[in-house]
């Protein structure tokens, strides 16, 4: 067969242009099975081709950064666990870290590796739960139960850590607020020591399925320029082949004493990402099974005062949270409270590009495209 | 509720000087919870280093010698780097340190408002450079009518975060493709990051015209 | 042979019947409510539809529904040749081979044309 | 009156079997849904519906009766007629499939010479009740899922016609019970001699039932649910019966033209008699079954639905029995021991429906729609040419058919492969991102 790149239909008489079919607006959302949420997308069609679309955000705005202005600093905290629920031990960390570096308090070390195994097992938890719905979007019905049976076990092991599952305020400012429980190193390696296996059999489901690869291969295809351009962080930038990750760059927590790989993609799509992260499951498992074995003796808060006065000025501070960079910019004016909070969502900002990613692509790819970019709403619209 | 005083009366902050704000008074605006737990303060913090610090490197020089006055101060806050720079010329100074010095990706922006000074935002804008893995962060006054220049243009990124930054403290971004609220819906009243913006009564306002209830605040 | 049918006559009535017999019995027991307001929209997430949805559609599915036309009368052909295949023989299947060979030409041109993409530029 | 029961004494017991099925169907279609809720179950490592009855037997009453009891809506911009019969189409259409299905050698409506070609053409009408409901419910979702289902099932409709003729060359036949008594003579199920017939026949008609991975008319995921969207209760339920109808008909045709229909394995093998016994022998383990896990439920009317299940498998085992008992030319015997493994040999299309449906990723509808115009259609012209040949080598040049057959077969597999990798020198995706439109 000749190979030509664009192919065009030419039957005599039949001028396209006048035969086009009408242009389509359909609303995706905010009431959709796969819009994760409560995003609209309003999505102009050509046919079922996609030549415009346009997110509508803002239904779950809540205004945690005003809200914020009118707590303490350590009221604040369990705020942040609103907003990526689905990763809330990586909000607070964020937060915490933020404030100690405005407090400029130092961390214990027994501290920050407990911090980091929580953390990661939060990622593991985030991209798991992601795993899970984007497969559903593109009609796997199966995975999504197998990763909710794995997370169920790392959420396991926050409920007893703090009491509760989702919105944990793992950590307080300074440091931790528990020792963690009798066990807890078990309960992580037993976790720990079955992970593996089990994404094995995710990725048999999935990775070389002839379908999931047709599903996802260039679809949504970001380059590394247009993804600098755009902000864009996370394993979404990494899948375009940018090897960036705070814990890398900027090592916060205990990260600098442990040794993990940042997996980078080539093509910037869709099937890069989805391996991307599954590569970072696997990386997580590595920290966590490097942090349980030696995790230091010591005190769990650092010196932080019952009243947190930072002295006035700003900082910012960013993790390297599932979904991308989680930053915290706060200003203090010298008071128990923050003069302000900035919150850096990485959704919100990797959100915006969507619409580079989906153009041209037809209506069944939207749902691959919001999954792959792994917004959660309550971080988007904050 | 323990925290519903301080949420009642939410645009008393006191400032006293430009810039500097100091230290509020202790007791006025205490949360119930916590009397008068003021007294001990940490003696730890008694000689902080006196954040911030004037900052003086190569790259502040670059700067300084390419914009002459339009950078108006630069400034190390918890060893973080801070450029205060004229409004006015924020879109050349951006696209300088995108191209000249490297920052190749905006992180963030977004304000911060100080109602008692002239110019009562301050623009922040927080970049990053891939190649040097360093922030910088680049701070701008803004008077309440002025319009200071989109950098959606140097980077795409700040098309949505300019909006949300108009949605919130109603700066207009000048050269901005599509300026409207993002977050909020488009008929909303007011910008809610202000300093001065009363929730209570626009959430009673919006509640009783688009629900036809009283709201239960 | 006729009689044959009879039986899927009355099936057929009987088939038919079932369903709307019950929606017609149903729709007496049930308790009466009536739909008012946005219940009777069409679903669109959440949001009034914009524009009417049978507006026109993509010529791509009237050229499905063209070649359709085209290769399932094909098949429809082939029917009747496999029952009397054991017949023909040699001579059905030369017959048979220089009919689907002048498909087959015409589903290469189809597929050169660019007419079986679903996408195309 | 007398000449009316004069007119109709012929055809008692089709009349019989067609009363049974249109009072039975719904009931088994609902039992198809649990048993699909639960094979899901399994496959995703949980239990599936547990409590209305034991292990959820009652469900699809329960189901039923809630779908016949809830509310009905019809949106204001419908179009109140058609959307009122639309899926009255989809159901007759499937149901009507079903009269010329043999299920056994005894119980059949009627033996139609043409019967494939009724069944294909009467099952094929199945798809205006989705085009009209889908357009005249006046959504977007519905009007797209319409469309795609529309597009998809003439689509398909290509292949599976081929698939069937390469079938028919060996059967000979359009009658169902014909194609049946051709696979009793020679022994042999046609799956085995056009074994990529089969296997282009089984895509396919996964394709036209619009079931995973193929399901994209309502793909829920994208367009919610389809040309559905917008139907409610009873209306709903009853695509859903015109779906799983359309369920048993593609496994029905599937069964008697490729599998050997009612017959059991080996038939004409003397030494598998024993598998006569299977059946009885089978709902006499189930029947133990329930007997066992009766006195096990927790709640007394669980006990009682639990025996009563026992009770029922009981008589089908008396049924079962009684049937091996007689000698061997008694229609009775045929006919329940044929049912039987027909049943049987649908249960094993249906489960494979399922499992497929829980372990695939759905198709985006581009890649649909070429892999059924760019590679099935293709392959599946090739290889009734291949039967062909194979056929008159065999009957003129007196080959053995299965070397024919092989060859054919092989030369099929050759063009598949080869579609394969033109396919996939090809970019996946056509559309570039990014690009300005």
């Amino acid at each position: 067969m000749a190979e030509t790149p664009t192919r065009h239909v030419h039957f005599p008489g039949m001028d396209t242009t006048v035969l086009g079919a009408d242009e389509i607006i359909i609303n995706m959302g905010p009431q959709h099975p796969s819009t994760h949420g409560v995003l609209r997308v309003k999505l102009h069609l050509d046919g079922e081709k996609v030549i415009g679309s346009e997110c509508i955000i803002g239904y779950l705005h809540r205004g945690v950064e005003k809200i914020a202005e009118h707590r303490s600093y350590q009221q604040f905290a369990p705020y942040v666990d609103r907003m990526d629920y689905v990763a809330a031990v990586s909000n607070g960390l964020g937060y915490c870290e933020a404030v100690e570096k405005l407090l400029e308090v130092e961390v214990p070390p027994r501290a920050k590796v407990v911090r980091t195994i929580l953390t990661e097992l939060q990622r593991i938890a985030s991209h798991l739960l992601w795993l899970g719905t984007h497969a559903l979007d593109i009609g796997a019905l199966t995975p999504i139960f197998y990763c909710f049976r794995e997370r169920e076990e790392i959420l396991k092991i926050f409920e007893k850590y703090c009491g509760a599952r989702l919105t944990t305020h793992a950590f307080r400012i300074g440091g931790l607020q528990y020792e963690v429980y009798d066990g807890f190193e078990e309960d992580v390696k037993r976790f720990l020591a079955d992970f593996d296996r089990k994404i094995d059999e995710y990725e048999a489901l999935l990775t070389t399925n002839r379908i999931w690869v047709e599903r996802t291969k260039g679809i949504g295809v970001l380059s590394a320029q247009d993804a600098i351009a755009l902000g864009v962080t996370g394993p979404v930038l990494r899948a375009s082949g940018v090897k960036w990750d705070i814990r890398k760059a900027f090592p916060y927590a205990a990260y600098d004493r442990y040794d993990f790989e940042i997996p980078v993609g080539s093509n910037g799509d869709t099937y890069d990402r989805y391996l991307v992260r599954m590569e970072e499951m696997r990386q997580s498992r590595r920290i966590c099974l490097q942090a349980i074995e030696d995790i230091p003796s010591g005190p769990i808060l650092g010196k932080v005062g019952k009243v947190m006065k930072p002295a006035p000025g700003e900082v910012y501070h960013s993790i390297e949270a599932p979904k991308g960079e989680l930053g915290y910019y706060i200003v203090s004016d010298g008071t128990t409270q923050p003069y302000r909070v900035r919150i850096r969502p990485p959704s919100f900002i990797n959100l915006q590009a969507f619409d580079t990613m989906v153009r041209g692509h037809l209506v069944a790819d939207v749902v691959a495209i919001i999954g792959t970019i792994d917004i959660v709403l309550g971080e988007v619209d904050r | 509720m323990a925290d519903e005083p301080t949420s009642k009366q939410p645009e008393k902050r006191p400032e006293t000087s430009e810039g500097q704000p100091p230290a509020r008074e202790t007791s006025a605006q205490k949360p119930a919870e916590k009397p008068a737990g003021e007294k001990p303060v940490p003696p730890k913090k008694e000689a902080p280093p006196a954040w911030p610090k004037p900052l003086d490197n190569e790259m502040v020089r670059r700067f300084r010698q390419r914009f002459g006055d339009a950078i108006l101060d630069a400034l190390e806050d918890r060893k973080q780097a801070i450029l205060v720079v004229a409004a006015e010329r924020l879109r050349e100074i951006a696209e300088y340190a995108r191209d000249e010095e490297q920052f190749d990706m905006l992180t963030d922006l977004t304000a911060v408002d100080w109602p008692k000074r002239e110019k009562r935002f301050d623009l922040v804008v927080n970049l990053y450079s891939f190649p040097r893995n360093e922030r910088l962060r680049l701070k701008a006054a803004v008077g309440e009518h002025d319009q200071p220049p989109s950098l959606a243009p140097v980077w795409a990124a700040a098309n949505w975060l300019e909006r949300e930054c108009f949605d919130m403290f109603g700066i207009r971004f000048e050269g901005h493709p599509d300026l409207r609220r993002i977050l909020l819906p488009d008929e909303w009243v007011g910008h809610p990051l202000r300093k001065d913006y009363d929730i209570l009564q626009q959430d009673t306002a919006w509640v009783r015209e688009n629900l036809g209830i009283e709201s239960g605040q | 042979m006729p009689e044959h049918y009879i039986p899927i006559f009355i099936f057929a009535a009987l088939a038919a019947a079932f369903p709307a017999v019950t929606l017609i019995i149903f729709k007496y027991i049930r308790p009466e409510m009536r739909a008012v307001g946005a219940k009777l929209e069409p679903y669109e997430c959440g949001i009034p539809p914009e524009g009417d949805a049978r507006g026109r559609y993509s010529v791509r599915f009237y050229i499905v529904a063209i070649l359709f036309v085209i290769f399932d009368v094909e098949v429809i052909f082939l029917f009747p040749w496999a029952v009397q295949y054991g017949v023909l023989g040699l001579y059905g299947l030369v017959t048979m081979f220089v009919f689907l060979g002048i498909l087959l030409i015409g589903y290469v041109w189809l597929y050169r044309s660019g007419a079986l993409e679903w996408i195309y530029e | 009156m007398d000449a009316v029961v004069e007119f109709l004494k012929p055809h008692l017991l089709p009349l019989l079997w067609a009363v049974v099925i249109v009072a039975v169907l719904p009931l088994v279609a609902g039992y198809i849904v649990l048993l699909e809720r639960k094979v899901m179950a399994d496959i995703q490592a949980r239990l599936g519906p547990m409590r209305v009855g034991p292990h959820g037997l009652l469900q699809p009453i329960a189901d039923a009766l809630k779908l016949l009891l809830k509310e009905d809506i019809i949106p204001a911009n419908a179009d109140k007629w058609i959307f009122w019969i639309a899926p009255l189409i989809s159901v007759t259409a499937a149901m009507l499939a079903l009269s010329a299905m043999p299920f056994g050698p005894v119980f059949q409506i009627a033996d139609l010479n043409v019967g494939l070609l009724f069944i294909v053409a009467v099952s094929s009408l199945g798809i205006f009740g989705i085009v009209l409901g889908g357009w005249s419910s006046n959504s977007h979702y519905a009007l797209l899922g319409a469309l795609r289902s529309a597009a998809q099932v003439v689509s398909y409709e290509v292949a599976v016609g081929m698939a069937l003729v390469s079938g028919l060359l060996l059967a000979g036949t359009l009658s169902m019970r014909k194609m049946v008594e051709a696979q009793a003579e020679q022994g042999v199920w046609f799956a085995f001699l056009v074994p990529v017939g089969f296997f282009i026949y089984l895509v396919a008609g996964i394709a036209e039932l619009n079931r995973a991975p193929f399901d994209l008319p309502e793909a829920e995921s994208e367009l919610v649910a389809g040309y559905m969207t917008e139907y409610s209760g009873f209306r709903w339920a009853l695509y859903f019966l015109g779906e799983y109808t359309a369920m048993i008909v593609v496994s029905g045709i599937g069964t008697t033209l490729f599998l050997g229909g009612w017959l059991r394995p080996f038939p004409n093998v003397a030494a598998f008699d024993f598998l006569d016994y299977l059946p009885a022998v089978l709902f006499l383990a189930l029947t133990g079954y329930c007997f066992y896990r009766a006195p096990k439920q927790p709640v007394p009317i669980q006990k009682a639905v639990m025996g009563l299940f026992g009770v029922l498998c009981l008589g089908i085992t008396a049924a079962l029995g009684w049937a091996v008992t007689l000698p061997a030319e008694a229609v009775a015997r045929a006919g329940i021991l044929g049912a039987f493994w027909f049943l049987a040999k649908v249960f094993l299309f249906l489960y494979s429906f399922m499992w497929f449906r829980f372990t695939f990723p759905r198709y985006r509808f581009d890649q649909l729609m070429r892999l059924g115009w760019h590679f099935l259609i293709p392959v599946s012209l090739v290889n009734v040419m291949g039967v062909g040949a194979a056929l008159v080598l065999h009957r003129q040049a007196g080959w053995p058919l299965w070397q024919g057959l092989v060859l054919g077969t092989v030369v099929t597999l050759a063009v598949a492969a080869w579609l394969i990798l033109v396919r996939q020198r090809r970019p996946v995706a056509a559309p570039s991102a990014g690009g300005e439109v």
